[in-house]
């Protein structure tokens, strides 16, 4: 890796679809940025807000939750509930100050794997143009999260 | 040259902090109070949804959050453009003015009643609301937690909760009033009364009777001549919940008059760097510093001052004690209105009359056959865009100040609270102390219980003031001698 | 009101009068204000882009870029100076290191392609923007019993733009049947006129001209509706020539779809260009008469 | 230090309003059992006891520490560590203590928007010279300080360790009197206190465990501003688009601002096994959204959702009311909140 | 700041094995590198890197350590979970563990084959080891859910995909349902008149079949009905099948067929006939027809119409009368342990093409319709003529992949065209030896048993093939010899010429299609469907039979285009599916599944509409929700819903995912500063 800033993402992928176009893209040999690291869940659906500011906490520079496209969903809807709760959080988070690029949600059928890679390349350059995130660092420390020592009596 | 700290700061509670600079003979030069926090509501409340601000701000106080309630409340009112159904009015005014009752006792009994009732020299140790209960007898003690208790319940059966209430809605009260909450309030409505006429008896008695008491109160240390602020209704009678707001001269002479939505046009609020808190005064006379007089912009808004700036009760056993007040104080009656009184020490006085008011008005609210009308909604359709809300809270006119984007989500807030006005007086009320007690670097005996008194009557709460502190005002004077060691430390409360 | 950038294009300066006319009268109709492009210059016809590419690219960049100053997506109703205008437009967004070298050349004239505005054929216009439903609901004279060929050319269609079915387009069909005209069958209908062929091979034009008439004929077509002047020129004035070359005894009116509409929406004919036809209008105003009688 | 001593009880207030001593009075003729159970060993509210004397108690020297308020400057979180070293149990007692509260609010914005906001862009100020208090002014007769005020505000938790919380803006009574009663027999009979860390005086379900409201399975497809609507006086609020937050909220406070018609915001902190309310109370907010479905074009389905999701003001402030600052991420990035 | 997370119960032995699969992750990943940096982990106990981790020496790995070296937990760091977790599992539960106590990082396809970045491939498969590791912590031991399997079984569709599966089930012994929407079973392949490349008789390989089911004791035959409601799961779906009214009462009708000889009218056959012939209002779709029941059809009925004639009522021979005009609808319930879907294809209607001309140019024909032209029973009886129905063309052209292979309708290859079109004109030399026959085609795939010989004995034949793709077909002559012609308009790719081809007759080979509803059967039986509406197979290679939904499995077409023999093969292959599981008489399903902890749930109901299987229920009396757990099916969607966070997923609980999003990210958590007196 050069110099140049490597965002971390972290992406939730469900079991049935994006997963599966994540490890198409790998059996198709496509090539594209190491900067998005996986986790499997069995649906979008399962993607709890409080993970994603887990992650974003903990040092991410940016979050993907990428489920199966409305209607292909394998437990029938629980994508479009992964939305509802996305679309939401969104606007939570714009109030938070948090770019529109560092939390992307997207539909990825289990054939789409150049296109799930695409993405992720597409949102790595989003968010290295954005420049870290890095929360502990840049946004709670500096803010009296540092100590005062205790007088002595 | 000798610097005498009284500076709870470093050690503890330190929500106030006064600093006394001594000149070279040991006179007093100049003195400081600092007001250290500040939690900044009228900023963290901007893109809020306006509704929500009698249920944010009520958090600025515990002691008054009904205060802050209704005050939002209020302004809410006006920010909608909606009139409240009268009735929602008199459920209002009745929940607050049972609040006033709770309010009133305690600041007697917990926090002023014990200088009198023990003695201002009395060990501090002892005195507190229980030194109080074991002087004059524990069942007066029971009286006071009644007291508290059963109108605390009011404010639960009226506002939802029993601290921090949420029924306050833009032309509305969330809950009426059942005809079984009606017969309950009734009762304790009488025995507020009961209770207020005790308390003046027992002033009598305990104050009144005592030459000392008397000569202490009229003393020239606890007097300023400012300009005073109270809210009156269309006869300049007293009302807490609603009305104008009037301001009279230390001549006594209605200096003016204005309904709440003007406030700007006649406070301002200056700046210090040495202290959070702000200093209002009026400004068609202006920021002459910390002083009093005519040409002194420093006016005051406790419940002496709301006496002097009304003409009166509109409740009969309260403007009895009115006039008495003013008989017994030595004031004249010039053109219908009595001179104003200026001794500060006179404001627990006053605190026990407005006791007796909101007793009465209480009863009278309570009695009015409307006020079980369930029809206390009402859906709002208009577009908001301003509003200012005010009330009298025990320790001063409140006032804020809403403007809100057409979905009605704030986009600027002014609050000015009750003790804030007070704030210049204070500290003029501690420069005066000191220059008077401290002479030749000698710290007189008295001086912390003099300041302490100085501060007390004022009641000043701190956390309205600060939008941040709690009531108590601990103060420690450490006095050091010219190296700068501490040779002795005498510390008191002041709530 | 919707506002366009208009780009008339060299013919409808002259021989395609009556397709400028009909324009402005049936698009007012609709409230669609037509702003012609102040200083205009040519779209590189037909045979521009085979002779220099960049020079080409060039002469349609700068009117792209008139437009975009003014904010306003482009309107051709002649199919080659749209599918030129749409062609360039799309090369340039696509291709920035050429955008930005044809940007070196429109300095000159303080100009900038930026890719912000739409290219749009008159009849995507009617298509889209003002739709069959609202088309019906102004017509004022519906043509009854008129049976219109609806002919595409070969330029709309192409190049493809995204999801449109490009090999079995429809909008004419249905905006036809709008104005109360009866469609006829017309496979031919986005099958090349000829073009520019005219003066380089006479007879492989003709014919190519032929078989388009030949097919509206036999599909019983009053009329053939145009929406290109170069179209509009080959099917009329070259119809004797075709007579004569193959023996073939051809007549058929050859309109511009505006001068159609705009008669279906009671415009005067004589606003709408009427008057100049090489092969008679007249037998068509006749038809629509007599079915107004009884 | 007599075998017969009795336990010592200590509390304070950091940045708070005083509603928690206000909510211990309240507990009203239970307050002087408490007088005669404890040793005050420091208790502003009510009796007469100095900081330096805390300072001279030996460490632990306090049974129990009642310690409410958020950290909201240098100050605050001093007195913090000086009673942790003198505290056996520490209590976070109420809102401001556990997770912020309405001061932790600003953390929605920024100290510099504060300071613009109280001491220049203000309606009624007068401060020509553009004055901002400062930590150490320069006065003719010498210099005054004061503390350092934070850009975040912090819970108790994020500076010391807590071995209780006690949630509730404030407490409500009777919850703080069973409380008491168990510290009471734990320090007095020796029964067994609570696992440390444990959250006291509430309840483990959610406020709608409490609420009287008629409950059924949640659609919304429109949310309403409290003034919009009256609502039905038996159904759950928030099935009629009233944003409530009791289902995202500790019971304990007895469900009392539903049962007045106000939707709950949540001042009793988030339930057990769930660590950021706000995010659960979004979470299951949007999953029982009632727009879109699978069968639609994608662009449909987010405008669908999307003009419900408009109708919801401020979810950062309304969510996050009281819990802000014990959020996962604590404050915003930077002022976008107040935007 | 995670309070809720429980720690570790014991302390924790977690084994790490980094595989290098070859040189699949090792010339990437430095697997080295990853184990040794693994072994700083606290809880990790063993760390090693091999060369094949799915190999049995290296499952044997796993089992020695937990054995010897006391391992609590397992992570193997290779291939993805889809391609092995099965086997790492089992290797887990052979070394003594539950096989759950297991986690897998998956860095080859999501890592070593994603990149050539050696140094980022490393970082990134440390994060996905540790990960794994942090996850894997808190991992609860789980048992997996045994179901009983109802024997009965429920095939959709009567096509020769259907009717295969369905005899070789009931020849087992097992009982099965046989929905058919139609009047009679025999699909597509009974409207055939030829199969290639044997060119024997499609009917009378197919009606023998046909009429097995209609006999075979262990099928119940359910045709002119169609499938309404799915409910339960694997080994216990509950079916609503609606049996529309035929107006025939079955019991007593025998068959005869005098009501359809007596019937007075007639109305074109869209179905059967392709349009080419007639049939009456009351029908039967082809003589062999099974079962052998007539049908009413009622818009066309003149009695429903307009309330006279009757005349099938009239001359029904049976006693009691089997016409009943007062039929209904009737709805049953099966109860079934698996289900077969074997719904079939459609064709692609070529109007979409209008180039090409059908409907506008009478001789162009589609290949369904020359169908039934040459079949010996069909409308012409099996004479190849023009729409005239008198004129034999003495020229036809054949046009490959009309839908197919064609960005603007179906991308993918249809796959049967090639060779029907080549039997299509073996069939025209057959009948017509003096015709002239033009193939033209794309490519020519002929791929299979007997295939390419077929093309190569229709080259001898003389047909004219030409490689092109076909522009249009017009009746617009340019010269005299092309007059009264149809012109196939086409490009010569193989000598680089546009061809004008003038012939009699256009046969047109179209795509096949999806059934137009497969998007709606797909939402019934709560599996996916491709974009083109073909049933999605759980894995494209190695489990194109069973779905994504257990117990569901697919057959013929409905996957994916298929000649008859795959056809047949599939069916088969998924009847042998069912019969295992039935035989087995248990499934064990994955124990992913949600629990509601009854104390904690405040009643709220904002999970009970979660559930897309409704597998959430109110206890109104406890006043709490509760999951039946052989409903759920694991997603979890309830568990992120739940605002006090009382529902846990299993094996997905927020302690294991809450733990790997924190391993996930070891490089870039700057801790948390540490107030002064937090660490006294």
């Amino acid at each position: 890796m050069s110099d140049q800033f490597e965002p971390v993402i972290v992406g939730f992928l469900c079991n049935w679809c994006s997963y599966r176009a994540a490890d198409l893209a790998g059996t198709a040999r496509i090539k594209y940025a190491p900067n998005m690291r996986p986790i499997r869940v069995m649906c979008s659906g399962r993607v709890d807000p409080q993970f994603v500011l887990t992650a974003l906490l903990k040092g991410a520079d940016g979050v993907l939750i990428a489920g199966c496209h409305p209607g292909e969903c394998h437990y029938v809807n629980g994508n479009i509930k992964a939305l509802r709760r996305f679309m939401l959080l969104k606007k939570t988070l714009t109030q938070w100050g948090i770019e529109d690029e560092r939390v992307q949600l997207l539909w990825a059928s289990a054939s789409e794997g150049i296109f799930l890679a695409e993405r992720v390349n597409k949102m790595t350059e989003e968010i290295r143009a954005l420049g870290p995130l890095r929360w502990y660092d840049k946004v709670l420390g500096g803010n009296g999260a540092e100590p005062v020592t205790v007088k002595e009596a | 040259m000798e610097r005498i700290t009284i500076d709870p700061i470093t050690r503890l509670e330190g929500h106030g902090k006064i600093e006394i600079f001594l000149d070279d003979k040991g006179n007093v030069e100049n003195a400081y109070l600092q007001i250290p926090e500040l939690r900044g509501f009228e900023q963290f409340s901007i893109g809020r949804p306006a509704e929500e601000m009698p249920r944010i701000t009520n958090r600025i106080c515990g002691v008054c959050p009904e205060a802050h309630h209704m005050a939002a409340t209020k302004a809410l009112d006006a920010l909608f453009d909606v009139e409240p159904p009268s009735v929602v009015k008199k459920l209002r005014e009745l929940f607050y003015n049972s609040f006033y009752v709770t309010d009133h006792t305690v600041h007697f009994y917990a926090l002023g009643g014990p200088d009198f009732v023990l003695g201002p020299d009395s060990n501090p140790a002892e005195r507190n609301i229980l030194g109080v209960i074991h002087k004059v007898g524990v069942d007066i003690g029971k009286q006071v937690i009644e007291c508290r208790k059963r109108n605390h319940e009011v404010i639960k059966m009226l506002g939802g909760r029993g601290i921090h209430p949420v029924a306050g809605l833009p032309g509305g009260w969330s809950k009426s009033m059942s005809e079984e909450d009606q017969k309950i309030i009734l009762e304790y409505a009488k025995q507020n009364i009961d209770f207020a006429l005790f308390s003046l008896k027992l002033f009598d008695d305990v104050v009144l009777a005592n030459q000392a008491y008397v000569d202490l109160i009229v003393s020239d240390t606890f007097t300023h001549e400012t300009y005073y602020m109270g809210t009156v209704d269309e006869n300049n009678l007293s009302n807490f919940y609603d009305g104008m707001i009037r301001v009279t001269g230390p001549d006594g002479k209605e200096f003016v008059k204005y309904p709440a939505k003007d406030y700007a046009k006649h406070i301002a609020e200056r700046v210090e760097p040495w202290s959070y808190l702000k200093f209002p005064y009026l400004k068609a006379v202006g920021w002459k510093g910390f002083v009093d007089g005519k040409d002194s912009g420093v006016y005051c808004a406790t419940p002496l001052s709301r006496l002097n700036a009304s003409d009166g009760f509109t409740t009969p056993k309260a403007q009895e004690h009115f006039e008495r007040f003013y008989e017994t104080l030595g004031s004249k009656k010039v053109d219908g209105r009595f001179t104003p009184v200026h001794h500060r020490l006179a404001t627990h006085w006053a605190r026990l009359v407005e006791l007796l008011y909101s007793a009465e008005r209480m009863l009278e609210l309570t009695e009015d056959p409307e006020i079980t009308d369930p029809n206390v909604r009402q859906v709002v359709t208009n577009t908001p865009t301003e509003g200012v809300g005010s009330v009298e809270a025990p320790r001063g006119t409140l006032t804020h100040h809403y403007k809100t984007d057409e979905n009605g989500i704030l986009t600027d807030v002014n609050l000015i609270v009750g003790t804030t006005n007070n704030y210049a007086p204070i500290a003029m009320s501690i420069k005066k102390a000191a220059v008077g007690l401290i002479k030749g670097g000698e710290v007189s005996e008295g001086l912390l219980n003099t300041i302490e008194m100085a501060f007390r009557n004022y009641d000043p709460c701190m956390s309205c003031a600060t939008h941040s502190l709690p009531g108590q005002m601990p103060l420690e004077v450490q006095i050091k001698d010219a190296e700068g060691n501490l040779i002795e430390t005498q510390s008191q409360y002041i709530d | 009101m919707k506002k366009y950038a208009y780009y008339p294009g060299c013919s409808l300066e002259k021989i395609a009068s009556s397709y400028h006319k009909s324009t402005l009268e049936t698009t007012q109709v609709f409230d669609i204000d037509l702003q012609e492009l102040d200083d205009w210059n040519c779209c590189g016809a037909t045979t521009y882009f085979h002779v220099d590419g960049i020079l080409a690219h060039t002469l349609v960049a700068r009117n792209l870029a008139l437009a975009e100053k003014e904010g306003l997506d482009l309107v051709a109703p002649c199919s080659a100076c749209y599918k030129n205008a749409y062609f360039t437009n799309k090369c340039l967004q696509e291709d920035p290191d050429l955008a930005e070298h044809i940007n070196f050349a429109l300095e000159e004239d303080d100009l900038q392609f930026n890719g912000k505005i739409e290219v749009f054929h008159l009849i995507e216009v009617f298509a889209n923007e003002v739709g069959p439903e609202k088309l019906k609901e102004k017509v004022t004279n519906p043509l009854k019993g008129l049976n219109i060929a609806p002919y595409y050319g070969c330029q709309i269609a192409r190049p493809r733009k995204n999801g449109e079915e490009v090999e079995n387009p429809q909008y004419f069909e249905e905006l036809i049947e709008a104005t109360g005209a009866t469609s006829s069958y017309f496979p031919e209908r986005l099958r090349c006129c000829g073009g520019s062929l005219i003066m380089t091979n006479r007879i492989a034009a003709l014919s190519m001209v032929r078989i388009l008439l030949e097919s509206a004929e036999k599909n019983g077509a009053d009329v053939i509706a145009t929406a290109c002047p170069m179209c509009q020129v080959n099917l009329e004035c070259y119809q004797n020539a075709v007579n004569e070359e193959f023996g073939t005894s051809f007549h058929l009116p050859i309109l511009y779809f505006t001068q159609l509409f705009g008669i279906a929406l009671g415009i005067s004919p004589k606003k709408l260009g009427f008057g100049v036809e090489m092969v008679s209008a007249k037998p068509i105003f006749k038809k629509l008469l007599t079915k107004e009688a009884n | 230090m007599g075998a017969k001593e009795k336990p010592k009880l200590a509390m304070y207030w950091a940045a708070a309003c005083g509603g928690c001593e206000i909510s211990v009075l309240n507990i009203h003729e239970h307050i002087l059992t408490v007088d005669e159970v404890f040793d005050i060993a420091f208790f502003p509210c009510i009796a007469d006891f100095k900081v330096k004397d805390v300072e001279g108690y030996p460490d632990g020297y306090i049974d129990v520490c009642l310690f409410n308020g958020a950290i909201r400057n240098s100050e605050n979180e001093e007195m913090a560590h000086l009673l942790r070293k003198k505290s056996k149990i520490m209590v976070a007692y109420g809102s401001c203590a556990y997770e912020g509260c309405i001061p932790a609010l600003s953390n929605l914005t920024t100290k510099e928007a504060t300071f613009d906001k109280v001491y220049i862009n203000n309606p009624s100020i007068d401060n020509p010279d553009k004055i901002f208090p400062q930590e150490v002014t320069k006065v003719p007769e010498g210099e005054l300080t004061l503390p350092v005020f934070y850009n975040t505000v912090k819970s108790l938790d994020q500076v010391i360790d807590v071995d209780y919380y006690l949630p509730g803006c404030p407490p409500e009574p009777p919850q703080i009197w069973a409380v008491l009663q168990v510290v009471v027999g734990a320090l007095l009979e020796g029964a067994p206190l609570p696992p440390a860390g444990a959250i006291i005086g509430a309840g483990t379900a959610a406020v709608c465990d409490e609420c009287e409201r008629e409950k059924s399975e949640k659609c919304i497809s429109q949310f309403y501003r409290p003034y919009e609507i009256i609502p039905d006086p038996d159904q759950c609020l928030l099935e009629q688009g009233l944003i409530c937050m009791g289902i995202a909220t500790r019971s304990g406070c007895g469900a009392l601002c539903p049962s007045v018609g106000i939707g709950c915001r949540g001042c009793y902190g988030p339930p057990e096994g769930v660590i950021d309310q706000g995010g659960k109370m979004l979470s299951a907010i949007a999953s029982v959204i009632d727009a879109g479905d699978e069968t639609m074009e994608e662009a449909e389905l987010e405008h669908k959702i999307q003009e419900v999701i408009d109708t919801i003001a401020d979810p950062a402030g309304t969510f996050y009311r009281f819990s802000m600052a014990h959020s996962i991420l604590r404050r915003v990035k930077n002022g976008k909140g107040d935007k | 700041m995670n309070d809720t997370k429980s720690p570790p119960l014991q302390e924790e032995k977690v084994g790490v094995y980094v595989c290098h699969c070859g040189t699949n992750i090792a010339k990437v990943v430095d697997v080295v590198d990853v184990a040794k940096w693994a072994e700083d982990n606290p809880h990790v106990a063993v760390s090693r890197e091999y060369k094949f981790m799915c190999s049995s020496l290296g499952q044997e790995l796993i089992e020695q350590d937990i054995k010897e070296q006391g391992l609590t937990k397992i992570v193997v760091a290779s291939c993805s979970p889809h391609m092995h977790e099965g086997t790492f599992r089992t290797a887990t539960e052979n070394g003594g563990l539950n096989p759950f106590m297991f986690e897998m990082a998956n860095i080859r396809e999501h890592d070593s084959w994603t990149t050539d970045d050696k140094e980022a491939a490393t970082l990134k498969a440390k994060a996905l080891v540790n990960g794994a590791i942090e996850r894997v912590i808190h991992h609860q031991p789980l048992e997996q859910i045994p179901v009983e399997i109802n024997p009965n079984t429920l095939i959709v569709g009567g096509g020769i995909a259907g009717i295969t599966a369905a005899l070789e089930l009931a020849d087992g012994g097992n009982h099965v349902y046989l929905v058919e929407r139609q009047p009679s079973i025999g699909g597509h392949m009974a409207q055939l008149d030829k199969t290639f490349p044997t060119l024997d008789c499609s009917a009378c390989i197919l009606t023998p079949k046909m009429v097995d089911v209609d006999h075979h004791p262990n099928i119940t035959l359910l045709t002119w009905s169609e499938v309404e409601k799915l409910d339960g799961y694997i080994g216990n779906f509950e079916v609503t099948v609606r049996k529309k009214a035929r107006y025939v009462n079955e019991e007593h009708c025998t068959g005869c067929g005098i009501c359809i000889e007596k019937c007075p009218f007639k109305v074109v056959d869209n179905v059967f006939e392709a349009g080419l012939g007639e049939r009456k209002v009351i029908y039967r779709p082809f003589p062999q027809a099974v079962p052998k029941y007539p049908v009413i059809d009622k818009e066309n009925c003149v009695y429903f119409q307009k309330g006279t004639c009757k005349a099938c009522e009239k001359f029904c021979p049976t006693e009691p009368n089997s016409i009943d005009f007062e039929q209904q609808d009737e709805l049953l319930k099966l109860n079934v342990g698996n289900i077969i879907l074997a719904t079939g294809y459609e064709l692609f209607d070529v109007k979409r093409i209008p180039q090409y001309g059908y409907g506008q140019l009478k001789n162009v024909f589609t290949s369904l319709e020359f169908e039934r032209m040459v079949n010996a029973a069909g409308p012409t009886d099996g004479k190849i003529v023009l729409r005239d129905k008198e004129t034999e063309p003495k020229s036809v052209a054949i046009v490959h992949c009309v839908g197919s292979r064609d960005e603007n309708y179906h991308k993918y290859c249809s796959k049967v065209c090639c060779m029907y079109s080549l039997k299509f004109a073996h069939l025209v030399h057959e009948r017509i030896p003096d015709a002239e026959v033009y193939n033209c085609y794309i490519d020519m795939r002929t791929p299979g048993k007997g295939y390419e010989e077929f093309y190569d004995r229709l080259l001898k034949e003389g047909t004219n093939f030409i490689r092109g793709k076909v522009a249009e077909v017009t009746d617009s002559a340019r010269i005299p010899e092309e007059e009264g012609k149809l012109i196939v308009q086409v490009e010569d790719t193989l000598i680089g010429r546009q061809r004008r081809v003038p012939v009699d007759m256009v046969i047109l080979s179209p795509a096949i299609e999806a059934q137009p509803d497969s998007q709606e059967v797909s939402q019934l039986f709560k599996m996916g469907c491709d974009f083109d509406g073909f049933f999605i197979e759980r894995h494209p290679k190695l489990d194109p039979i069973a779905t994504m939904t257990a117990g569901i499995f697919i057959a013929g077409a409905c996957q994916g285009p298929k000649d008859v023999p795959d056809t047949v093969s599939q069916g088969a292959a998924a009847a042998s599916r069912v019969a295992s599981l039935i035989s087995r008489g248990t499934v064990m399903m994955e124990p992913i599944r949600a629990s509601i902890d009854a104390d904690a749930c405040s009643g709220c109901k904002i999970c009970n509409n979660m559930c897309p299987y409704n597998a959430i229920e109110f206890l109104e009396e406890e006043g709490v929700s509760m999951v039946v757990t052989a409903l759920c099916q694991g997603c979890g969607t309830c568990v992120a819903a739940c605002p006090s966070g009382v529902i846990t997923g299993a094996h997905f609980t927020n302690d294991q995912l809450f733990s790997q999003i924190e391993g996930l990210l070891w490089d870039v958590q700057s801790l948390e500063p540490v107030p002064a007196g937090k660490e006294e």
